[in-house]
Order: structure tokens, then sequence, then C-alpha cells
């Protein structure tokens, strides 16, 4: 499978009164041809900004692209203008967002909508166009997709309202689709029919997907590889099997252990203390000395970044002594 | 269109427990344009409320015909107007008189303006239909014809009411008076000129009302006061902030108009809005009157209006949250 | 829809007879009557036109005839101001004016204040924004008495273009400057609300979907952001229609154009109540009929609100 | 910022100067033509051109008189019956002939009741004209029947206008046959013979007790009385121009013969008012009644007049054009082809219409505007003594303001020269109340003397004006005088506050005595000085100032008996010297008429009522 998209060392730099928020600062990722390559970490790690900076739906200012390059089929990404990254949009790259009830225009109709990226992105109008929306309809899911196209999104539940998302993002066959957080505004049934919506889809189109969230079991369930972002820095790469198997930093196995889904009834429940740092304010060292309770914070760097190294074919993880170190029994697989 | 805001600075430091207010101030702080506008404001508001305490400063009244329609000179920085008076202190202690004019009525206005429109727009079916008819009736009545007749009427109970304040307080009648007369001009105007903002609102609500978010705040059980003021008025700031902004202009202006029928100010005070009509109809003849009062009514209302939208901007639960 | 049209029209009947009954008796409570004058009026002359106006009769019978009157479309005769002309004739021969000029106003406000709106909340917070917000103030600071004589000065006495006194229709010019005088102040607040509600709008989620599937700038902002943007617009348009239409003083005095509005003044000053209330219930019919489309148009736009009130 | 704009398409004016038609600036769109009920000056402006009265206005010398419909006119000895030769050939615009019968239905119709003409007092001077008028119905069936029993003087006594009753109003509205004994007596009382119903009358000839006498009357006259009232108003009220035997007669068709009930040395100069001009009577009567109010006769394409001009365009609000009429008897001198009025209200735009070419002469012209007038186009403007006063109100029955010596300190206060430089610019400072007519000259009283003042306002109590009220000082519109007037009289120590008003509260509030002083002004209606003097006594409408003096009163009747000019005006001045010395208005500045006028409009000289002959105006550019 050759690499669809490869970002190298990105930084993106928030310039704000209250200083610089490092948002993202140096995170490097592959995503393979129709592969899901899943992004993990909690909220402030930069993972949304990573993912809306492919697609310039970043704000410059206060936003500014520090370093790094994403190249997607041999294209850098960061480097287009508006009008050559607008060709991207919704064509090669379509994207998904968090809360449905609210990313679809409550004024215009879903057939509107939905026969929009046809319009800009291959010219078609009319009957035809309304055939593929209505195609894409029964492809995520719709019943009588015929009538119900023409009607409004507040005609729509939720998780329906995530369905035409959906076929929205994949009506023009996109290479690559992100998914920020498709389904954490949605309850537990809706969310895994829409999960398997995006699996059976990915798997007949072959579209290679961005999956971001903060939920390891989705991650688990859906992903072939997994990215774990920290302050915005890649912490630890690996296949989905393999991270679950050997997770090596710190703060991947907090993430781990603190999932209700791995846990042992009975016991209470672990979560990681404190709070995401402040990215305007990083420490000079490993920035998760200060919440490191599964390694040993004594032997973080202080002074200089850990870097990231190749432990083993595939698994990448930040070199930083005292998060990989063992403090506590082997994790049970 | 690059700089519409997806994603706002993105993850903003999230300081433990720093209420909605506390971040817009530290926001509005940052925005330079509502600081200039503070600043300029400042300086008219103290010009206008602490000079005339100053013994320096021409007694606005003292006319020298003689010298009317003198161009600015040491003894009047400003010229004097069309019967020798000083234009620079009529100016200021018409300024008093305008910006409390404007702030209060404004005040008045938007509160009912902005309920009514609120209650209208969100409860609909016939209570929206019995305030909005009301509003239909209100817009249409000759408000000459009210003005006329509360002018009347107010005289007697504003002459009761200095009396009464100058046997309370003791300051003398002529320093008092001016102020107390504008009692029945809050009324009025503040009766009179909540009409369009409450149409305003009530159309904002509406819409916002119409879209989702509403029915979760529902379903968890909120009181339908909460939602109202809690979560739909605030995401209306917009509209209402810009046309609080614009009503005290054209309050000002408006007490002029109520002045000339007798009520509100009379000679020898003044407000800027009689200023700038005094000053239009002689525009010919001394342009000065007419300019220099606009320029402090334009600067003031200038930085009213770059404050309103930084406060918007603050405000905007949008920009806030992401 | 039309149970909803029905439903409005009597709320509309309503307004207007309530505002009537307003009117007379507010008319009557003035302190001063139609029949006197400057030059003293020797008392029997006063007593025969009361008799022959009616205002001899107790006030309620006054009243119901009028009501009964104006029920039968005869809004009766000027009392004074243009005394034995029938208010219907006078309306029918100023109203035509204030509703050509008015309309003119309302285009030009919309034409310059919604476009300059738009453009300020894309360039929100750009010198762009702010030169418009500055202009649109002065066109409510500087208010039509101002306005309307500098305009009159400079087109007018200066370059000749247009003739200073005298409403002819056939010289196309004699209608700009007063409409462009009346226009300025609602082009203005157009402008601010436009931005205002524009802004609310970009906001959006779905404005940053539009965007992901690539959509042009200017078709995310006509197509998507317009429609909710033009709430507070459309919502402030009902009102200032109806007070353009009906013809403004001052602009009338400038510019000499032979309005309702400085009919109606005279009318108030001199308390001739049958030419108060004849545009009084024109004015009121206007709001009603005004107000009416703006909450229709504004239902219209909104799909939800439509369905809402579909029945 | 002024200036010509001499741009090269040809101005209205240019154009207008080829078809000989003057652009004349009227400030008011006309209430409507019918000369004997409009009373506003744009009217008459036009009227002067559709109509002619008896005697015309010389073109340069208000005193001079000019013949119009008649050619000569002579008087009795003592000046109380006048004789009027009419012109053989005149005739109305559309060619019928105008006689004497035409003037006798013109004064029958403004005096008729009916009508309720709001000028018809100016005719009172004609005998019993006022008793017609004001429809004093037992007066002229009983007091002018010789054959009545009782004469007048002993009748006169009994109630026949009616005596002021406390709730006379809610009586009035009331039902008459439900109100109880007393009220019935209490409303007839307050009604008088004169204005009571047939049930009214008829309960009274039934139950005498009703309605109390005087002792004078005797028994048997006082059921005579009823029933004639009674009768005629059974009779449906017919007009009593004949009973009341009025002044007028016809010996031909070109003579009209008026009989006076005082001797008017001044007629002449009163018949030039329109008041008395001829009207149309076949034109009246084919639109109505004769006392129809404002029906359309005087509307476009009905309107007949017997002027040098007649009406052949009126566009509401934008003009009215007259244009030459064939009809009129000197035809020949008249210089215009027509006259376009149009009236803009507003000063300043009327000014610049001026300026851009579109009018030859302006109603009036902005005094702020002066300094710039003199500056730049000083050809144009023109300051012409005018016949009105500028003066302050006072009521007299205000606390304070009843005592002479505190009006006079507030006269004396008051700079008029100063006024008359920085704020009524182009005006005089007024010497007294009558500006300068003709010969007559009055008491030239007025100055300022702020030492003399303070010294008078104490000699009155008020020392530096302490222990006198606040007076409010009520204005209909925001004028720089108020605001200097305040200032004046702060100098004496007076606090004055300004009460602004809308026009129809300010006039109510003087006519009512409720106001403290007010700043007015008055215009003359004819040439002489008792359009300024007689409103002055008892009960005239216009005084309102609460004041009265028999003395004075008594003197102006004096003046009224006098035929001779120059002991007439001896009487008056003395009057007025009364009037300055009491001081119940003070008087501040003589008009100026301040206008804008273009050279080229020839025939047209200062008058001091500015009513020029339209007929002697040419345009030579």
């Amino acid at each position: 499978m050759s690499t669809l998209l490869d970002i190298q060392d990105l930084k993106i730099h928030f310039h704000t009164r209250d200083g610089v928020v490092k948002a993202v600062d140096g995170v490097s990722l592959k995503v393979e041809q129709g592969e899901i390559a899943g992004i993990v970490g909690e909220s402030g790690s930069g993972k949304s900004v990573t993912a809306y900076s492919l697609l310039g739906l970043i704000p410059m200012p206060p936003g500014k692209i520090e370093g790094g390059r994403a190249l997607f089929q041999g294209t850098d990404l960061l480097r287009l203008s508006e009008r050559e990254i607008n060709q991207f949009r919704g064509r090669k790259i379509s994207m998904i967002f968090q809360d449905p009830m609210t990313s679809l225009n409550p004024y215009l109709r879903v057939s509107t909508q939905l026969t929009e990226p046809l319009a800009i992105h291959e010219r078609l109008h009319g009957k035809p166009a309304l055939h593929r929306a209505i195609e894409a309809l029964e492809q995520v899911g719709i019943e009588n997709a015929e009538k119900r196209i023409h009607s409004y999104p507040h005609e729509f539940s939720g998780g329906m309202r995530q369905r035409v998302m959906i076929a929205m993002a994949l009506i023009t066959k996109p290479d690559l689709l992100i998914a920020d957080e498709p389904t954490t505004a949605l309850d537990v049934t809706v969310q895994k029919q829409v999960l398997d919506v995006i699996r059976n889809l990915q798997k007949e189109t072959g579209t290679a997907v961005i999956f971001i969230t903060h939920d390891l079991a989705v991650v688990h369930e859906m992903c072939d590889s997994v990215n774990v972002l920290y302050a915005g820095r890649l912490i630890e790469s690996a296949p989905t099997a393999e991270l679950f198997h050997k997770p090596l930093h710190a703060y991947t196995r907090g993430l781990y252990k603190s999932n209700p889904g791995t846990h042992r009834k009975g016991e209470d429940l672990y979560s990681i203390p404190g709070l995401p740092p402040d990215l305007s304010r990083l420490p000079a060292g490993c920035s998760f000395r200060a919440r490191n309770t599964l390694g040993d914070a004594s032997l973080c760097l202080t002074d200089r970044q850990p870097e990231l190294i190749e432990i083993q074919a595939g698994h990448f993880v930040q070199n930083c002594p005292g998060c990989l170190a063992r403090h506590e029994a082997a994790v049970v697989s | 269109m690059e700089n519409s805001t997806t994603i706002q600075a993105a993850n903003e430091p999230a300081e433990a427990g720093r209420s909605l207010w506390g971040d817009a101030w530290i926001r509005l702080r940052h925005n330079r344009a509502a600081m200039g506008g503070c600043a300029i404001l400042a300086i008219i508001v103290l010009l206008c409320f602490i000079i005339p305490f100053f013994p320096f400063l021409p007694d606005p009244a003292a006319q020298s015909l003689p010298n009317k329609n003198a161009g600015p000179s040491m003894s009047h920085w400003m010229g004097t107007d069309h019967l020798g008076r000083d234009l620079f202190s009529r100016i200021l202690h018409g300024g008093r008189i305008s910006i409390l004019v404007g702030l209060i009525t404004t005040l008045v206005s938007l509160t009912i303006g902005v309920s009514v429109g609120a209650i209208a727009g969100y409860a609909g079916g016939r209570v929206d239909a019995l305030l909005m008819r009301t509003v239909d009736v209100l817009y249409s009545l000759p408000f000459l014809v009210i003005v006329i007749l509360f002018s009347a009427l107010a005289k007697g109970y504003t002459n009761d009411f200095t009396e009464w304040v100058v046997s309370l307080t003791g300051i003398n009648q002529d320093a008092i008076a001016p102020f107390t007369s504008l009692i029945p001009l809050f009324i009025a105007i503040g009766a009179l000129s909540w009409l369009n903002i409450s149409r305003i609102v009530r159309a904002s609500v509406q819409d916002i009302a119409s879209r989702e978010f509403v029915e979760a705040a529902r379903s968890l059980g909120l009181s339908h006061g909460r939602i109202l003021f809690r979560h739909i008025v605030p995401n209306a700031i917009g509209p209402i902030v810009v046309y609080a902004t614009l009503t005290i202009p054209s309050v000002m202006l408006f007490e002029a108009t109520l002045s000339f029928l007798g009520m509100g100010v009379q000679p020898p005070y003044s407000s800027w809005g009689i200023l700038i009509k005094d000053g239009a109809d002689r525009m010919l003849s001394n342009s000065a009157l007419l300019v220099f009062p606009s320029i402090f009514f334009i600067l003031t209302l200038l930085s009213l209006n770059f404050l309103g939208d930084g406060l918007r901007d603050a405000l905007d639960p949008k920009s806030a949250k992401s | 829809m039309l149970r909803n049209i029905i439903h409005r029209l009597l709320q509309g009947l309503l307004v207007l007879y309530v505002l009537g009954t307003l009117t007379f008796f507010l008319v009557h409570a003035l302190p001063y009557g139609p029949f006197q004058d400057e030059k003293a009026v020797p008392p029997h002359v006063m007593e025969r036109l009361e008799k022959l106006h009616g205002y001899d009769k107790p006030l309620y019978t006054q009243y119901f005839l009028r009501l009964k009157n104006i029920a039968q479309g005869n809004l009766g005769m000027s009392i004074k101001v243009m005394e034995g002309r029938k208010v219907s004739d006078i309306l029918g021969q100023a109203f035509p004016v204030s509703l050509t000029l008015g309309i003119i106003a309302i285009c030009i406000a919309m034409l310059i204040g919604i476009p300059a709106g738009i453009f300020a909340a894309i360039r929100k917070n750009s010198i762009v924004d702010y030169a418009i917000m500055t202009v649109a103030l002065l066109g409510i600071c500087l208010p039509n008495f101002v306005i309307g004589p500098m305009l009159a000065e400079f087109f007018g006495a200066k370059l000749g273009l247009v003739p200073v006194a005298g409403w002819n229709p056939a010289n196309p010019f004699s209608l700009l400057l007063p409409a462009l005088t009346l226009g300025l102040v609602s082009a203005a607040y157009l402008s601010r609300l436009t931005r205002a509600g524009m802004l609310e709008i970009l906001n959006q989620d779905f404005i940053r979907t539009a965007r992901a599937k690539g959509q042009k700038g200017w078709i995310i902002v006509t197509r998507h952001a317009l429609r909710g943007g033009l709430i507070p617009s459309i919502a402030y348009l009902g009102p200032a229609f109806a007070a353009t239409v009906s013809g403004s003083v001052v602009v009338e005095a400038i510019f000499q154009v032979p309005g309702i509005g400085r009919l109606f003044i005279k009318a108030i000053e001199t308390g001739d109540e049958t030419l108060i209330m004849g545009p009084v219930l024109l004015y009121g019919t206007l709001i009603v009929i005004a107000n009416f489309l703006a909450d229709l148009l504004q239902i219209w736009l909104n799909p939800r609100l439509r369905a809402a009130n579909a029945d | 910022m002024f200036f010509l704009a001499g741009c090269d398409r040809p101005t209205d004016v240019e154009r207008a100067n080829k078809d000989k038609v003057l652009l004349v600036g009227n400030s008011a769109e006309p209430k409507a033509l019918d000369l004997q009920l409009v009373t506003g000056v744009p009217e008459s402006k036009i009227i002067s051109a559709l109509f002619e009265g008896l005697i015309g206005n010389h073109p340069s010398d208000d005193q001079k008189m000019e013949p119009g419909v008649a050619t000569r006119w002579e008087h009795n000895e003592d000046m109380t019956e006048w004789v009027f030769h009419l012109r053989p050939e005149a005739k109305w615009s559309d060619g019928a002939p105008l006689t004497a019968a035409d003037f006798i239905f013109s004064y029958h119709r403004m005096l008729s009741p009916g009508l309720a003409a709001a000028y018809a007092p100016m005719l009172h001077s004609i005998r019993n004209a006022e008793i017609y008028n004001r429809d004093l119905r037992g007066q002229i069936l009983c007091g002018l029947d010789e054959s009545f029993p009782l004469p007048w003087e002993v009748l006169s006594k009994a109630n026949f206008e009616g005596v002021k009753v406390a709730d006379a109003e809610k009586l009035s509205k009331a039902d008459f046959k439900t109100l109880a004994q007393d009220e019935k007596r209490r409303l007839l009382a307050s009604k008088g013979l004169d204005r009571m119903n047939q049930a009214q009358l008829e309960a009274i000839i039934a139950e005498p007790g009703l309605f109390d006498w005087p002792g004078e009357v005797p028994i048997e006259v006082r059921p005579l009385v009823l029933q004639r009232l009674r009768d005629y108003l059974v009779a449906g009220e017919p007009d009593l121009f004949e009973q009341a035997k009025i002044g007028l007669a016809a010996p031909d068709a070109h003579t009209l013969k008026v009989t006076l009930r005082e001797p008017v040395p001044y007629l002449p100069s009163m018949v030039r008012h329109s008041t008395w001009y001829p009207v149309p009577k076949h034109v009246i009567l084919k639109f109505g009644k004769m006392t129809d109010r404002f029906t359309d006769w005087s509307l476009r394409g009905n309107l007949v007049g017997n002027g040098p001009f007649q009406l052949s365009e009126w566009r509401f609000n934008h003009y009215i054009e007259v244009k030459r009429n064939p009809h009129y008897w000197d035809a020949a001198k008249v210089g215009l082809h027509g006259i376009r009025f149009y009236p803009i209200e507003n000063p300043y735009t009327e000014a610049r219409a001026f300026l851009a070419g579109q009018l030859h002469t302006t109603y009036t012209f902005p005094a702020e505007l002066l300094a710039r007038a003199r500056k730049s186009f000083p050809q144009y403007l023109k300051q012409e003594p005018y016949v009105g006063t500028i003066f302050v109100r006072l009521n007299v029955t205000r606390k304070g303001l009843e005592d002479p010596r505190v009006r006079r300190a507030l006269s004396l206060a008051i700079n008029r020269a100063e006024y008359c430089q920085y704020i009524y610019e182009g005006y005089t400072p007024a010497k007294s109340l009558t500006p300068k007519l003709g010969e007559y000259r009055g008491p030239e009283v007025l100055d300022f003397d702020l030492a003399q003042a303070k010294s008078l306002l104490a000699e009155a109590g008020y020392p530096d004006g302490k222990g006198l009220p606040s007076l409010a000082l009520l204005t209909s519109r925001p004028h720089p005088a108020a605001d200097a007037l305040q200032q004046s009289f702060r100098a004496l120590g007076i606090r004055v506050t300004i009460e602004q008003k809308d026009w129809g509260s300010y006039i109510a509030a003087q006519q009512s005595l409720n106001f403290d002083m007010a700043l007015a002004g008055w215009i003359g209606d004819y040439l002489d000085p008792t359009t300024f003097l007689d409103m002055w006594t008892k009960g005239n409408g216009n005084n309102n100032t609460g004041w009265d003096s028999p003395r004075y009163s008594g003197l102006l009747r004096e003046a009224a008996q006098q035929p001779d000019t120059a002991s007439r005006y001896a009487t008056l001045a003395k009057a007025e010297s009364i009037l300055m010395d009491e001081m119940p208005i003070l008087p501040i500045a003589w008009y100026t008429r301040l206008y804008l006028h273009r050279p080229e409009v020839k025939g047209w000289h200062p008058l001091v009522l500015d009513n020029h002959p339209w007929k002697t105006v040419f345009l030579d550019p």
C-alpha cells in the first residue's frame, strides 16, 4: 500500500495576545491508501488543528504554519493558495464534523446541500446530480431516500443528519475522509450504526480515513493504526493491535487504563491526574512529566524535548526515559 | 474569506472557572478599536461632566451681542454663537444633558424593547400577536399629538418635583432645573423608541429558537425564562448591541424635537441635538455652529459604536466557546 | 397559510380601529381647537363653525358619527387646513408623491445599506469595516435637516443640476435629492444591522461545512449566509418602509415636495381632526401591511418556521 | 458658498423673461381662493391679481388712491355717507357685466351669519352691518322696526345675548326637557333671547316665570318680543338682510351708496382691503347657496374675477399660474402676460431657488444670511419698512405684572438698538407701538435705561427683582430674541424661564390668558393707526393682555367721531401715549420686509403694506 498522506514535522502556532499557543509542535504521521488512521488525544492535544490545517480551514491570523509539510499525492497542502486548496476541499479530501445538529444549513433542503459538491467539482446539475445524491443517501442507510431528500435538516434526527454529512462527504468519492469526532455527540446505539456506515463505505470505496477521537474503544474497533497526540506533539504511533497489546509511553498507558471498556469490575476507575498543559507555556523538557504516575517522573527529560524514535518496526514513541519506564505491573493486554 | 471564525485560537488556555464576563473583559481589553473608543468616550465624558465646574470656563448663558458669530479666539476657543455665547462651554454643558438623555433613554427603550421582542419571538401564538399588534398601533399613533398633550401635563409635575428637590437638597433651582426637566423626556422617548428594537429582537429570537440547541436545553428541563434570557437572547446579542449604539444618536436628536415642543430642555440650557439643529439653520452664515457640536456628537457615537462592536465580539458565545 | 393571512387581516382591522379611536380622543384632548386662529375669531363665527362641523354635539356622538362615516369609507372634510376639501381627495393628491419618494428612498437605502453591511461583515475589523461603519454613523448622526440643505446647496444651487425648489415628476433629478436625503438614514441602519446579522450567521458551524466542501467564498455568502444574515434587517425594513413612505416634514420642506408630511404637521398644529385621522389611518394600514410582509418574508426564509406556520 | 449657477442651460427666469411671466415665491399653498373666507397673506397676494376693489393701490405711494372699479367717489360733510361711481365698462373675466348689485351681494354674503366669515368685522363700520353679522335677531326684528311699541334703547336692556352662567356648556348639551326648573332658568339666561330655539321660546311663552326681564320692559311688550322671535324660527330663520336695513344702496346699476354708523375718514384706505372686493354672484350661486363655505366656485376652471389676471393653472403644492384677463377694463396697461406663484415655505430653500434662477422675487429672506447677501449679491437684496410690530405681550392679571411700574421697568431693560442690530437684523427699533403710517406720528417714548428700570422696580416693591415670581416667556418656535429677553430681564434680577410651545398651544394660551409673557407680532390690515390701537380696547379678540383703560377706549371713540384727519391723529396719539405709559405690551421692533428681487422686475416700489398692484409690474431684462 503506497502512502496517501505524509505529514512531516507539522508545526502550527496561534499568535494570540496571551502569547504564542503551540497548538501543533512537530507532528509527523502517515496515512496509507485505504487505511483508517486514528488520531487520539485529550482536547487541546492538537488533533483537530492538525486535521483542519490539511484543508486550510485554520484562520490565519491568528493561526500560522510555522513549519513542516503535508504531502498528499505529491503536493504539499500547506503551501497551496486559497484557490488551489479549494480544488482539494470536498473533492480529494472531505470532512465530517462532530455536531450534526448544527453542521447542516437549516435554511436549505438536503437535496441542495448534497448536490452542491457535485455542482462545484463535477459541474453536475439537475436530474443526474439528484440521482447521485439519492444513491449516496441509500448508501448511508436512509430509507425511501427519493422522498426524504427534498425535506429540510430539521426533519432528520441527529444520527440521520450525520449519515447525510457522510453521504455529502463521500459523494465525490474523495481519496481521504477526515472525521472529526463524528460520533461524540451521538448516543451509543446511533454511534454504532454511524461507525458501521463509515467502515462499510470505506471498504467499498477504498477511501482512506483520518478518524479523530478521544475514545479508545472506538479506535480499537475502527482504526488500522493509531497516533497518540499530547500537548501538540506525537508521543506514540503504531498499528492498533500492537499499540493495544504493548502501549509504551506512560500517557498511552494512562489513556488505556482510564478507558471504562478495558476495566475490571469493582476496581475504581483510573484517570490521568491534572489538566492538559498550557500550550503557550510549555516546559522545555518532556511535557508529560507533571502527570506521569505510570512511569517514573524523576527520569523524564527536563532540558530538551524527547524525540520520536522507532523502537520497533512501525512503532514509534517519544524517547523519554521517565515515560518509558515501567512503574507498575505489566499492563493486562 | 480566510478570517471566518472556523476555529478560533484553538486551544484557549483553559484557566479554571473564568466566567464568560471575565473572558469577555480580557478579549475586550485586547480589541484596540474598542479601547480607542473607550478612551475617546472617557475624555468626552470627563470634559462634559467635570470641566463645567471649573471657573475658567465662561458661563454658557452669558450673551454679548456685539461679538456674535466670532471665530475661535483665546477667550472663546470655539468662537461664539448667534447671541455671542461661548460655543465651547455650551457644547460641554449641552453634552452633559445629551449624554444623560442618550444613555438613560436608550437603556429604558432597550429593556422594554428586548423583553417585549424576546417574549413575543419565543412565545409565539397569541402572546406574539397581542404584543406585535400593540407595537403596530404605537408605530402609527401621531407621536406629535401625544408629546403636546404630555408636555402640557408634564410641565406641572416637573415644576412640583423640582420644588420638592430644591426644598429637600437646597441646591438652587437653576442648577437642578435642566436635569429634572429631563424626566418627562426619559418617559416620552423611552415609551416611543423601543418599537424597532422589539421587532429586531423578536426576529432574531424566532430564528434562533428554531435552531437545534433549544430542543436540547428544553429537554434538560430548563425553565422557559432561563432558556430565553440565558441561551437565546445572548445569541441575539449582535443585533441588540448594534441597535443600542444606533438608538443613542437618534434619541439625542429626538430630544431636540421634543424640546422645541416645550418638553425637555428649555433655553438658556441646550443639548447637542439643539445645538446641531440651530447650527443647521445657520449653516450658511456661521458653519462653526454646526461643525463643532457635530464633531463632539460624532466622536462620542463613533467611540460608542467601536465599544459596542468590541463588546459584541467579546460576548459572542461562539468565539468564546470554541 | 391562508388561515394565517386571514388572521393577520382581522388583527390589522382591530389595530386600525384601536388606532382611530385613540387618535380621535387624543386630538380632542388637545388644548386648542381647529377654529382658533392667530387673529381672534369672533364668538358667533366660532359657534357657527362648530355647528357646521358637528363640534357642538357631545364628544361621544361625534365619535360614533365619525366611526360610521369612516366605516363607509367617508373620511370627511378637512376642518381647517384645507377646509372644504375632502380628506380622501387631499390624500389622493399627496400620497402618491410621498409613496414614490418613499419607494425610491427605501430602494436607495437597500442598495447602499445591505451590500455595505455584507462587505463590512466579511472584512470584519479591517479598515474597510471601520470605514463603512464611520460613514454609516455619519448617516445617522447627520440628520436629514443637515444632509438635506447640504445636498440642495451643493447639487442644486451650485451645480444647477437639480431644480432646488419644485417637484416635477418629469425631471427625475427632482426626485433624486429628496430620496437620497430620506434614504441615507435607513441605509446607515441597514448596513449596521446587516453586518451584525451576517456576523451571527458566519459564526455558525454549517458555514464551516460549506467551506470544507470547497464552495467559493461569495457563493457561501449569498447562498448559505445571506438568508439567516438578513433577519434583523428585514425586521427593521417593515416599519422603516412605512415611515419613509409616509413622508418626512423636513425633506418635504427643504425640497418643496408636495407630500403628506407637511400637511400632517399643519393638521396637528391646528387640531384639524379629520386631516389628522386620514394620514394616521393610512400610515396604520401601511404599518400593518409592511410588518405583515416582513414577518411573512422572515417565516418563508426559515424552513422550520415555515413548517410550523404551514397550517 | 453662494454663487449664481450660471451654467449654459437657460434658467427659469430667463425663459420667463421672454414669456413675460413673473415668477413669485409665495410661501404657502393657498387653502382656497374664496376671498371672503381666506385670511392668509399668501392667499391675499394671489387674490389681488384676480380681483379688484372699488379703489386700487398706487404703485409707489401708500397714501395715493388709484381708481379701481369706481372711477370716482365722494362723501357727505361728516363722512358718514359715501357714493362710489362705478365704471360702466366694468366686466367679470367671463364677460358678464359688473354692477353695483354685485357689490351689494358681495357685502351681503360677507356679512351673512351663515357664512361665518372670520374677517366680516372689517365691514362693521357700515350701518347695522355688525347687528346683521352677529345675528342679533331681537334688535333686527324689534329694534329696527319703527312700528314696534318700545324704542330699542329701552328694549335693549333685556337679556338678548345671554349672561355668563357656571355650567352653561354642560347644560346646553343636555336635553332641555329633562332639565330641572332652576336649571332651565339658568340655561335660558345663559342663552339669551337671540340664541334660544323654538322649544325654549315656547316654554317661556307658556311659563313667563322661566325668564326674568328688566323692569323697564313693560309686561305687555314681552310676549310680543317672544312671539316675533318664535315666528322667525317657525319661518325657518329666513335671511334678515332686508329687515336689518344695512347702509348699502344701489340707486342705479353703476352707483353704490354706502352709509356708515360713524364717520370713517379713512374709508378709502380700508376699502382697498380684499374684504371689500366684489365676488361674482352668478358664479357663486352656480356652485351652491350664498352661505355655503368653500364650495368649488373658487377652484380652477370655475373661478371668475374682475382683476387684471385670471386663474389659468393650479398644480397642488407646485405652483398657481394666472394669465392676462382680456375683459379687464385697464387690460391695455397690464405689463405682464402671466404670474406664477410658488408655495415655498422654507426661506432657505426659497433663497436657493432664487439664486438658482428659478424666481424673480421671494416672499422673505432669512435674517441670518443678511451678512452674506450684502457681500455676494447686494444687487438683489431688498429691505423695506413693513406695517408690523414685534412686541412682548404681558398678562397684566398675573402677580407682579399688574403694576405698570414693573411693566415700564421691563420695557426699559430692552436694548432695542442692539436687538435690531444683531437679532432682528434690518428691523427698526420701535419708538412706540404704531410704526410710521403716512403722517401719523405716535409718541416717541421707548428707550433703554437700565438704571431707571432698576429704580422703577425698587419703587414698585421688588428691589433687584426680589419678591417677584419667576415669569415664563411663551414662544411658538425657538427664537434668539427669547433668549436675549431672558438675559435682558435677568439683568434686572427677574428670573425668566422660556416656554416653547407648538403653534396651537401658543395661540390657545394667549387667548385664554394662561401665560405670563409671550413673544408676539401684529401686521396691520390697512393704512391707519386704528389697525394697531383698536386691539387694546376691552373685549377685543386680539387684546389677550387682560388690560383695559376706560380713558384709552374713550379717546379712541372720540377719535372715531372726528372727520378731520389731523385732529383725529392727535387724539389717537394721545391714546397711544396712555398705552405706552401703561405698557400692557412692550414693543421691540418695527418690521422690515427682507426679500430678494431681480432688477429686471420694473414697476415695483417699496410699499408699507407690501400690496404691489400686479398690473403696473413689467419685465425689462
